[in-house]
């Protein structure tokens, strides 16, 4: 009976019994770092210890076997340690450069079957790192794409700038599957964000059984959303379907408001986000691509954008320049004609704080 | 099992391919002991297949969730249902839980070789390292499985389940002193402390709706704090940044590397202090002496370029602590929100009292003021900043904006202003004709 | 006639006194002969006390306007009445007349005088040089005196009255070409010309709210169109900034005072050009080569900074033309806006076709879709930006914009989406089980 | 009889006639400008032709009498011709040197019998121009100030910026005495307010007779106002007190909805705006003093705080920095410290676009 005994409140385990030695007898003396070569960090303490950093992608999906193969490897080079960064790369600690070199060549030759790497080294530096992603297809009710596989498929081509630094800064990408944004996408500097085009369906025969309709309609930010009955006499809703902006607020609420559609839903991409304090504040990215079809498997026009603003961006900011930062030095009204990218009336605001991003000035480039 | 053609195409390229991985599992699962697995055997292929008929439709094919969980705690489950059970019979029911990372991500093999016998004896298999939140999550399992993992998590790993639904979510921290020179405070501790402290409200909704915190050691925010995080802590100080001038020589004659060679994949050129660190210093508070490098820190933002930049020459100063910041979200439903700062500085030692009195006056205050399902940040925007600050009893600081309002439209109260808003319109007409 | 102790303070000072120059109005007024006045000998005298008055209650004693005019014409007066018409008789009506300047409002003495020998004889004598929409404004008579004033206004002087309530207001200009070496356009003439051709909707109101224009000759804005104007034309080229390479060189060598000698007041020490004109240049697109000055135009956002630093050595370009801004307004209601970035780029050239043409359009928009009181800028900020360029038949570039939306919340319409927007359940339902 | 032989239309009259004859024959050919002193410009023409500008400060609320003074000096040095600028000084333009030096000796010793000048010589460059400023008390019905006396009294005291130039940039002091805010008082360098803080008092006995009530209760932009009955039957408005911002609209749309008050009114001090699009955009004042008294004649509080924020500035900026730009630089929680004025909840954004003024950063200064 799981229900006895029962132990509550325990939260996580504590977090130094995790720490390897190394760590534990450096914890908050390290002071500097450098980064050897792509995805390899070394840190120094001031005791003189010498922390190396092995950094890996991955697929934060992942199963038991893969997280064996992991667990194999932290156990044969890094006594039992491994550890995650906030960007689901995988990061093996070691504190000799023998151990480090060997562990390098091991992890090197790990391959699927497929040829993929398994434990790619890189992701540090002003590169790409991991692009943080949300579930998609894989496990939610509401997503306008999938995510898995547009990060396999983006990642792949952004291979090279993973395991390499030659960006002007770091370049972070960022992945979700609706509105809902299951990350920091909004603050990215590339984001990759499904959307939805059509107007919930009204499922009329379920919807008084299978949710509270005034939950439904208070859930709708723009008051689409109001009582109605069916010819039935049922109680359902109706929507003011030019006034709904696609948010999928409504069918969180109540499932018989469907809205996804093989035509409708799609990819948005946002671009100049951050959230470093790094030299500018904190930024939102903007949208710069209003709308991509959902290309199966590869989502090749999805891939064509992110090159395109990688490649623009990477000819011309200045070192140390984040993304955002280089699109507002050189103004927006530039940032489309490098990159190419088409500027149309869906990428000008025109929801709640819209004013505040029209030009109030004569100083623009032609 | 079923063809899956799409997915297949995803085995190829470099990067790790979750499609091989997923295979891999699969084989797995086929040849391992039908008394290994308390779910079905094909439940990955079942899975592989239903996400190949959702890029056939272009649709998702799960089901709005559910309530399921375990007893006595109201989050930590995502219920998730095949919306074509009869084809998938193996994931009609599949659910997930978020397991509460430890601090910061460290593991050792042995707590992870135990999470994988059991989620291959009781789940899928299937997981992700980790969620956006910060959890371990097991992907997909059916209901009955549910607490017996959970008495497995806390019998036998003395581990416990993470946040979902209207309570704390399980709060999360960027690597800090564990292994970065630019830690401001300790981030695991307070992480730590903070979770343990509120397990109540984070295993039991009684929030109006979500509240997430996150601890980033110093302003480079590696956990995103403050991008998605109702609570916000930011390590930072409050003294002089650390000048260790010998060091500095050492950049400037280019013998190390600048920024931790983080650029080193392309020629940028001699390393050039005046434009690469005084120049991008956003208040030009730096110069140089000569060779020695200065700094006016009363102007200085602490935004860390410099500290960056010259890392075995620059430190954050020693009186060290946090900035606070409230009320990031994602855009449902009137958009995304950044923090805002709310408290400019306050130290963070244990046992983290002041930390602790400040996050219960802020949830008194959201629980007593906040609408079903409206972020802090929401309610913070719907009653403004000023309400804000008086309900909470902190004072004004310029520091909060950006800048000061625009519009004059104040809201003076009645007790601000001499003789009230009582007024007698026949004394007003006594003095003015109509 | 009244005891003004506070009025009287006001007489000291160096700036010139209001009240003084009152003072010695009334004493004149006091001194004319009694037909050469039709408006009360004391009105000054009834004005200063009654302002006294207000000074002592901390209260206006002016009633809310009636509607007053003269024949025919909807706009040019303000009507206005004491609420102490016993103490103060003279001013119980106190009507302005707003006197459409001539543009940039150059005068010949000949013209002020008959206004004055007209205001005097009919009206209190004082006035206003100018009222802030540029008019030149006649401050109190009595309604009977309105028509009389207008007949000797277009009789005797050929000059119109201006605007008030809902239609086009007086337009007015910068300097400009008249004495300003910066004009990139002819202000007054696209001034007098828009006057002219657009009377009817200055006088006669058709519009949901007032409507203002205004022409600044150049980025500079000595007129703040951008600030204050419904519609804000400002000055601006397509070319290249022409540099006089020998008069650059005179600033460098100190022989001429940088910015027309603006700062000679202070020592700023010697012209340094590298950071008085290059380090500001917002976009960085200045550089010498040698002793030349160059300029990467494309880059160029046009701000007038080097220009005004070295008048003698740069000009704007001669491709000119106007860029229209749109929707600019004080406050009420919802807060001021300064105007948006329309139309990037146009010729300025009589007739002015094309302008015409855009007004009459944004006339058009705005007269179909305002509400009544709804300014321009604010019917832009209901409807949206992307909806106010279709309708007008503008084509989106992003030089209307500061940044592109950071919310994702894209209206998308039917007609883009293909399929559309009818769907059936039971299809949804066919591949999506409930 | 005024309406026979009727003229309308007939518009301004057109410029040219007015214009001297240098500046006819110089049209559009000017190619530079010097300020020689406080308040005398040249401009040198292609043609070799130069003119003399001197600008002289004017109250511009002026009797007949005093703009005949004007056409007597404008006639005697000026050919008859005279102009005013846009913000309501005198300009007399004169075609040598030697008219230059008679006409400004004849202005300097131009007084009225108390003593004021009646055309300082000033407002050019680097100083402080004439404010500009509304009716007030003089001719209009919604005032929350006066603004003549203001102005004169704002005027007097920063006389010596008006005749000198030894400010980091021009500085534009504006002023207007309600919310309508006639003129560009939002954009300002300083900006002087009238503001009510008291809710309208309903005039129950006459509103029904004199306002349109549904107008009335529309004009609201908050919402304040809903239709209610006297204990009469009357109809009859009520007002949620505390929700009214006190911006007068509906004032102005009513005449039984009075909101002046003695002890509500009083003046607002916003900074930091401009107009002119070099270096910087243009940009809105801030709300930097919320409310000062009504201290009729001299609002000796607002002058105090109109010097400490000249003072500051004029301490701290650099050359050609506008006092906005100065603010934004050195960050405003310094531009508080310098000008020791109290931040105060009350300046803090909490009306429609406010969220886009809170600081989303760490980036502070103690
Ligand atoms: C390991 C990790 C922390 C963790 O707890 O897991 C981490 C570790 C370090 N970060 Fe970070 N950052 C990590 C996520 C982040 C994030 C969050 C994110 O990307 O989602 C950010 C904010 C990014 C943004 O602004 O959008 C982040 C912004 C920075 C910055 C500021 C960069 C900038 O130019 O704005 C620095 C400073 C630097 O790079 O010089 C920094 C610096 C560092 C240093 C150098 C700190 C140190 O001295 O050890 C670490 C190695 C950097 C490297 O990878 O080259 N870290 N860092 C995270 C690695 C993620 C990954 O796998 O790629
Ligand atoms: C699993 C996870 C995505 C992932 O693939 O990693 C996730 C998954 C879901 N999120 Fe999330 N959110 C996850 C992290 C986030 C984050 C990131 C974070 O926490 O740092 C955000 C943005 C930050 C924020 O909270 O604003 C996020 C913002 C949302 C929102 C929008 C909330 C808002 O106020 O804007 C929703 C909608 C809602 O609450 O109804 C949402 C709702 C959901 C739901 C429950 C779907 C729903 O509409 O009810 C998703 C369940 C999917 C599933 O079947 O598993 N999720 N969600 C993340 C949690 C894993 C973990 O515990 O580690
Ligand atoms: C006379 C003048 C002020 C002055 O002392 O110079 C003036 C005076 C009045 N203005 Fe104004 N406005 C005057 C220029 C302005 C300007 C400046 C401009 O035009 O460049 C503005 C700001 C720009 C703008 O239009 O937004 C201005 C914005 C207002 C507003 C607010 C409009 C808004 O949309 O925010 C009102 C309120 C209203 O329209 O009901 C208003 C209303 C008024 C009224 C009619 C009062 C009322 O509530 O009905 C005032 C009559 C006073 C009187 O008794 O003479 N006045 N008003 C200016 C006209 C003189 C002239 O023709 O030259
Ligand atoms: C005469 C006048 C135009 C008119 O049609 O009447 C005028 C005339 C000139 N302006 Fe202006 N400006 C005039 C009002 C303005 C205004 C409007 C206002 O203040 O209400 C502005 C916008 C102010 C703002 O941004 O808030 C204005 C912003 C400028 C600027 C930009 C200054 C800046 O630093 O941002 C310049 C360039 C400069 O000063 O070098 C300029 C430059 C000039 C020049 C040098 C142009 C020229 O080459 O002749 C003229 C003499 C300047 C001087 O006074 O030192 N003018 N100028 C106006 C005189 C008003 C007065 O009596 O003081
Ligand atoms: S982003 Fe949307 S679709 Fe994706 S996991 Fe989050 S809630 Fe689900
Ligand atoms: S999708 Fe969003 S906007 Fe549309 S009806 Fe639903 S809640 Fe409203
Ligand atoms: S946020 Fe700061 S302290 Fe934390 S890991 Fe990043 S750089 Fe280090
Ligand atoms: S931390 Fe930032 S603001 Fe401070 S000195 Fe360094 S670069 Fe300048
Ligand atoms: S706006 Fe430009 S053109 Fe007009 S007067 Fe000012 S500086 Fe000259
Ligand atoms: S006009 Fe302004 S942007 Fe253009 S070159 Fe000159 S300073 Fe630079
Ligand atoms: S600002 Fe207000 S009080 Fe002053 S003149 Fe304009 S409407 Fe009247
Ligand atoms: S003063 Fe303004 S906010 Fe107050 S009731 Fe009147 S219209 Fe509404």
């Amino acid at each position: 009976d799981p229900l006895k005994d029962r132990l509550t409140d325990l939260g996580p385990r504590h977090f130094w019994q995790y720490f390897p030695p190394i760590i534990q007898n450096n914890y908050g003396r390290w002071i500097y770092h450098d980064v050897l070569e792509p995805g390899i960090l070394v840190h120094v303490s001031e005791t003189g210890d010498k922390v190396y950093t092995v950094r890996c992608g991955a697929a934060r999906f992942m199963t038991v076997q893969h997280v064996r193969e992991i667990c194999d490897i932290a156990d044969q080079y890094c006594e039992g340690y491994v550890r995650f960064t906030t960007r689901n790369n995988i990061e093996f600690l070691v504190d000799s450069l023998d151990k480090l070199e060997a562990l390098k060549k091991d992890l090197a030759n790990r391959k699927f079957v497929s040829g993929s790497y398994k434990f790619p080294i890189g992701g540090t530096g002003a590169g790409i790192s991991n692009i943080v992603h949300t579930q998609g297809y894989i496990h939610c009710h509401t997503p306008a794409t999938d995510a898995s596989s547009m990060v396999k498929a983006v990642s792949d081509e952004l291979f090279k700038y993973f395991q390499s630094m030659t960006l002007p800064a770091k370049v972070r990408v960022s992945m979700a599957c609706c509105l809902n944004m299951c990350g920091a996408v909004h603050c990215s500097d590339i984001a990759l964000l499904g959307n939805h085009r059509k107007p919930p369906i009204v499922d009329h025969k379920v919807i008084d059984k299978v949710c509270e309709i005034p939950l439904a309609i208070a859930a709708c930010p723009v008051g689409a959303i109001s009582p109605d009955k069916t010819s039935e006499g049922y109680k359902t809703v109706k929507i003011k379907k030019e006034r709904c902006m696609f948010c999928g607020n409504c069918y969180t609420m109540c499932q018989a408001l469907p809205l996804s559609d093989k035509e409708g839903d799609g990819v948005t991409i946002l671009a100049g986000g951050k959230i470093s304090n790094r030299v500018s504040m904190p930024k939102f990215s903007k949208v710069v691509v209003p709308w991509l079809p959902n290309n199966f498997p590869r989502f090749p026009e999805v891939v064509e954008a992110v090159v395109k603003i990688l490649e623009a961006y990477t000819a011309g900011a200045n070192k140390y320049e984040r993304l955002g930062d280089w699109a507002e030095r050189i103004g927006w009204e530039k940032f489309f004609e490098k990159t190419g990218l088409e500027f149309t009336d869906h990428l000008i605001d025109d929801y709640r704080l819209a004013y505040d991003t029209w030009r109030t000035s004569t100083q623009f480039k032609y | 099992k079923h063809a899956i053609p799409d997915l297949e195409e995803l085995e190829n390229g470099p990067w790790p391919s979750f499609v091989a991985d997923a295979k891999q599992e699969a084989l797995h699962r086929r040849k391992l002991a039908g008394n290994r697995m308390l779910i079905e055997r094909d439940v990955v292929e079942d899975m592989l297949g239903q996400l190949q008929d959702s890029f056939d439709d272009g649709e998702t094919h799960w089901k709005h969730g559910g309530i399921v969980g375990v007893f006595g705690y109201g989050g930590g489950i995502i219920g998730r249902y095949s919306d074509q059970p009869e084809k998938y019979p193996s994931i009609a029911h599949f659910h997930t839980i978020r397991v509460n990372q430890p601090a910061s991500k460290f593991y050792n093999t042995d707590f992870l070789r135990t999470i994988c016998d059991l989620w291959e004896y009781r789940g899928s298999g299937l997981m992700n390292l980790h969620g956006s939140t910060g959890d371990l999550v097991l992907l997909g399992t059916t209901t009955e499985q549910l607490e017996p993992i959970f008495f497995e998590l806390t019998h036998v790993l003395g581990q416990d389940i993470g946040g979902s639904g209207s309570n704390l979510r399980t709060p999360s921290c960027c690597i800090g002193k564990a292994r970065c020179e630019f830690a401001c405070y300790d981030t695991q501790d307070l992480c730590y402390e903070l979770t343990k402290y509120y397990q109540d409200e984070l295993h039991r909704p009684a929030f109006p709706y979500k509240f997430k915190i996150k601890f980033d050691g110093c302003p480079n925010g590696c956990v995103a704090s403050i991008a998605r995080s109702d609570m916000s802590f930011i390590g930072t100080w409050r003294d002089n940044i650390r000048i260790d001038q010998k060091a500095v020589k050492a950049y400037l004659s280019g013998e190390v590397e600048p920024n931790g060679s983080a650029h080193q994949g392309r020629d940028w050129g001699k390393f050039d202090i005046q434009k690469e660190v005084l120049g991008l210093c956003p208040t030009k508070c730096m110069y140089l002496e000569g060779n020695e490098l200065k700094i006016d820190n009363q102007e200085c933002t602490r935004c860390m370029h410099c500290i960056n930049v010259m890392p075995m020459a620059l430190k954050p100063g020693i009186d060290n602590g946090v900035s606070i910041l409230l009320g990031a979200k994602a855009p449902i439903l009137a958009g995304a929100q950044m923090a805002t700062l709310i408290v400019p500085f306050m130290k963070a030692e244990p046992p983290y009292d002041s930390i602790k009195d400040f996050i219960e006056k802020v949830w008194e205050f959201w629980i007593e003021e906040g609408k079903n399902r409206e972020r802090l940040g929401e309610l913070m925007q719907r009653i403004g900043l000023p309400k804000f600050l008086a309900t909470i009893g902190l004072r004004p600081v310029p520091q909060m904006v950006k800048n000061p309002r625009e519009n004059p439209y104040i809201l003076w109260q009645e007790k601000d202003v001499p003789g009230g808003w009582s007024r007698d319109i026949d004394a007003y007409r006594s003095r003015h004709k109509s």
